[in-house]
């Protein structure tokens, strides 16, 4: 496909079109709600589906096939953290707190981008490899660890001083985190049981699944558009630093994949992951280990600038990328 | 039945401080305290309920020194987290329970 | 089919049993409730799927073929308020207000009516046209506004005060209620996404379509029953009201369809299209744009009496008279 | 295959798995947690579920087929509560009131035990009969009633002081609480449906089930680990009950199904059914008639003790009996 | 607008109780009510949402008299229940509504 | 921490004016609010909650000034909708937060 029709066939898949509906139905103003509860059980749901497969996937993968995408994933985790970190302190000139804060989020990964991709290549006959999935799990932790270090010299106050950060609370709830304990939780399971037993509940999580994640879209539509009013706080800067870094943290990630040994469609897969910015996980942990950095600020970048940016443009990019380092 | 006064205190806060807080106000004495999930808006704007949770509101019925202290440890998070927290009096029959 | 059969075939549906079922749940005083996400949810869900089913079927039709039927439903959305206006103030003597309230109910449409016909249609092998959900759409709007201005002339004061109803605010609210965004915005999605696109999807919206609306019917039967205490004071004009009018707009639907050229079920589909009473989108506009009506009068018409009405009797009716119009 | 594949089988199956994956989230303090209104609805979901099965099954088998299992169902509803009732009286000296509540829950049954039972038995090839939902029913309700029943001498008092315990309204509670609406409801619906209408709701209640099951198994190791703290109070002799009353249940029903003619499964199915404890319909009735009894203690054993007991122990164990006592 | 003082019960009771409690308080009287789930813990420990659904706090806005008369009634069950009761005031404007 | 005293203004009303009313008692100088979904059955029976979604409580700590007008800009929906406000005594720290 020339460049032009890999755009297109981005733009023209039902999960972009969905959240392109949730932010014109945001843009109108309509009364269009998601209950909180549907939220909260779509996120279970595709978590725990996303680790069931990848699970499956490895049980019938030769170890050695996954032992070297399974290092460069946790490489770039804690390399990223560090060229945003740089970026931040060095071009933009923001404070160590926010800039570590920042960190975390562009470090660790944003499972519902890592969709939107897998979605895309098996749309463009570009599939990826199964056991993708536990590599969003090993690219989660330690990206956000790194941001907190680096955040952590400037407010080592707060770890004493009880009612602000505790480093210990935060470890915790990076490692024991909903989104860690589902995804990691749900590789074991798929791991474990192994492709036969999982069989009777795929029709659930396997065919279920993209229907599950285009509602789910729509409901980030609506979510990340009511973020675009704090666009203009937020100033050029970050639109900036949403789209560079992420470009550049993909261009690693697919570089990075095609010497793993990872297939055209991995690659981009995993240049996608590591563009992507976390929006659960990194959150929470953000506001218990620094709470007094700016949610304004690394939601509005994450989700209101990065999260569509990877969404429209970035994925095709990722894969065209691929396919020029592949071949 | 004839009823007492004790005071009711009131926490607003977003979620991520639920579980301290429960524990703070058990460890000054409240015998009990009641949980609503709320959505609110202060001088942090809107609490990013998406990805929290919704926030949450503690009421908790105790005897008026106990308040004090509760007020003086949710005080603690006003600088870098979204909660208030305000008094009011309330009569209950069983003043023991509180 | 006899008609007994067809009858009997419409009974024993599930959708139909299930109703049932949530009515004597209601009768027993069971205690069996749905949580208010799992009602919201659901609906979010069906109306999606309509769309996005409609969508794509537009995608593969001939543009002509769809014109006719089109311009029919509009022009019905546009008589059917002033049919039952008429009625209302001519014979049953209601004041202006809850007669224009009432009329906005049943010129516009029940999506669950629609659906149970559909279904009808494919359980007794007489399938309506894929597109018939775009015409839902179409009818949805227009009937509501009707019904709105009748209403109007009596409470023009409204207009200015404030803390009463606001006439913008109401037109924006049918146009941006939810339920026209996910109709609309669903048959947008699939119609651009186009029939091949979007299946991967359909496990979910499409093979997963009839359980949900099994599902959503016995929640409608709790809700429904609800309402049968109300009808007692209602008295048996409304009664009357709520049987009649849909069934004369059900000829109107199937006879304007036959001639618009939709086949057997199609027409028989417009018809109970026409013939059913919103409960979603109407309510919301008119508690906006008509405050001083009675929720107790529209709601208790609506859903406590035609919506059994049509589930039960008037779909089969609806179809038969297809067979006669169109033979 | 040997004692040991059979326990392996079942450990390593995706609801086992699941349940353990949710106890864990629990020891390790994990920030999971389901939203309300999800847990609601997926029991409300595999009830009706169950019972649409069940019904559609009965649709197909000839009566008389039925009469024997469902004979022995009901008499094993009404000896099993005096049994554990004796226990409790005679070995743990356990009042009456409280005695009465366990004899209720452990007469009745548990429908996740009962699912889990089916899934074992469709993955080891040992398949149960398709109208065993409809038993589940039929064991439900008798043998709360006969707890209460024993309860009773003592707490003769409560009926008549208000703001206590009501026998009236236990029953209605046991007979129109929801569970036993949505499964017999279930059963009728898809009884009278039968088979080939029910074929189009199928991908949702059928396809989906195994899925939306494990997902609750989560849940329930979340919820079941909370209450493992309570153990300790609980004591070692409440242990010995939640584990020795079901296995002595669980020979009595496997032998029972086997002489009622079932299949191996389905004697091994029944026999996990009277081995399980209820913990929906059995506490809400407890609570109305016996509000004096202590509800830790009552929840602890049926959930905390018996039903993982049985989950992980008891369900092989019930299938090896019912080879023994079949060949 | 003028306010005339009114007595506010708020009644946090575990689900069971929820319906006896409504027909109960209306039947004393009051105009009206206000149902919202919530979780809670007292001296009977968490109550046991999953299974019966979350607690619920039921608040009505009434006359003293008929206040008196609703604590009175709500006592019955602190026996064997997980519930509370307990007053406190209010200012409302269409004080006959109430 | 010293106390000073506050008024709590509640609202209780059908969903249909949630963003009216917000909008409202901010422009009247409200620094913040808490929104509650709850159930409600007043004089015009139960809200049909199905439909509109559940009504919603506001509760906004504002000044004794302020509240009277929120009072009085609320009275304007009293004839038409499903609505109901009161006023009651809270005491909070950091009083210049309201
Ligand atoms: N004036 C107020 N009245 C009622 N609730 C408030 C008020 N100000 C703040 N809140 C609640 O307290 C939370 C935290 O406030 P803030 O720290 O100002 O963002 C908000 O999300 C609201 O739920
Ligand atoms: N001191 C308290 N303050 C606020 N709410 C309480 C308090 N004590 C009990 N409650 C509420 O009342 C319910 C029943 O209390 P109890 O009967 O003590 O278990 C609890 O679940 C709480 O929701
Ligand atoms: N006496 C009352 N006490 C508490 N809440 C009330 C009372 N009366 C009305 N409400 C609430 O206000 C809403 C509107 O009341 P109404 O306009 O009387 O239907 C009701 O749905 C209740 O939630
Ligand atoms: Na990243
Ligand atoms: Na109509
Ligand atoms: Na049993």
């Amino acid at each position: 496909m020339s460049p032009a029709e890999i755009l297109a066939t981005n733009l023209l898949s039902p999960v972009v079109l969905a959240f392109g509906l949730g932010v014109a139905a945001t843009l109108v103003k309509s009364d269009l709600e998601f209950p909180e509860a549907l939220y909260q059980s779509l996120s279970i749901y595709l978590l725990l589906a996303i680790g069931l497969k990848g699970g499956a996937a490895l049980s019938v993968t030769p170890i050695g096939q996954f032992l070297g995408p399974a290092a460069v994933t946790i490489l770039l985790g804690l390399v990223t953290p560090l060229t945003a970190f740089a970026f931040l302190l060095g071009v933009m000139r923001i404070d160590r707190i926010n800039a570590g804060a920042l960190a975390a989020h562009y470090g660790s990964v944003s499972a519902v981008t890592f969709l939107a991709a897998v979605t895309f290549g098996e749309a463009t006959r570009v599939p990826s490899e199964g056991f993708m999935p536990a590599l969003v799990a090993l690219l989660e932790v330690p990206a956000i660890v790194v941001g907190l270090l680096l955040a952590r010299g400037a407010s080592a106050r707060a770890v004493r001083e009880e009612g602000s950060g505790s480093w210990a609370g935060a470890i915790h709830e990076v490692v024991t985190g909903k989104s860690i304990i589902l995804l990691v939780g749900g590789v074991l399971v798929g791991w474990v049981a192994g492709k036969e037993r999982m069989a009777p509940v795929e029709p659930f999580f396997v065919a279920g699944f993209q229907g599950a994640l285009t509602l789910f879209l729509l409901e980030m539509g609506l979510v990340a558009s009511r973020r675009l009013r704090d666009l203009r706080e937020a100033g050029i800067l970050l639109v900036a630093f949403g789209t560079f870094v992420p470009l550049a943290h993909g261009v690693l990630g697919v570089w990075g994949g095609t010497l793993a040994g990872l297939s055209e469609g991995g690659a981009a897969v995993l240049g996608t992951m590591v563009a992507s910015a976390s929006y659960i996980a990194a959150p929470a942990a953000v506001r218990i280990a620094l709470p007094e950095a700016k949610p304004s600020l690394y939601l509005t970048a994450s989700l209101g600038i990065t999260f569509p940016f990877n969404l429209v443009l970035g994925i095709p990019v990722y894969f065209a990328l691929a396919r020029i380092f592949g071949g | 039945m004839e009823t007492k006064s004790a005071t009711m205190v009131t926490i607003v806060a977003e979620r991520l401080l639920r579980d301290r807080l429960v524990e703070k106000i058990r460890a000054l004495g409240a015998k009990g305290f009641t949980l609503t999930e709320v959505q609110g808006q202060g001088t942090r704007g809107w609490q990013a309920h998406e990805f929290e949770g919704p926030s949450v509101k503690i009421e908790t019925l105790v005897r008026a020194e106990v308040a004090e202290q509760i007020v003086d440890a949710v005080a603690k998070y006003f600088e870098h987290h979204a909660v208030i927290v305000y008094l009011s009096d309330a009569k209950v029959v069983r003043l023991k329970k509180f």
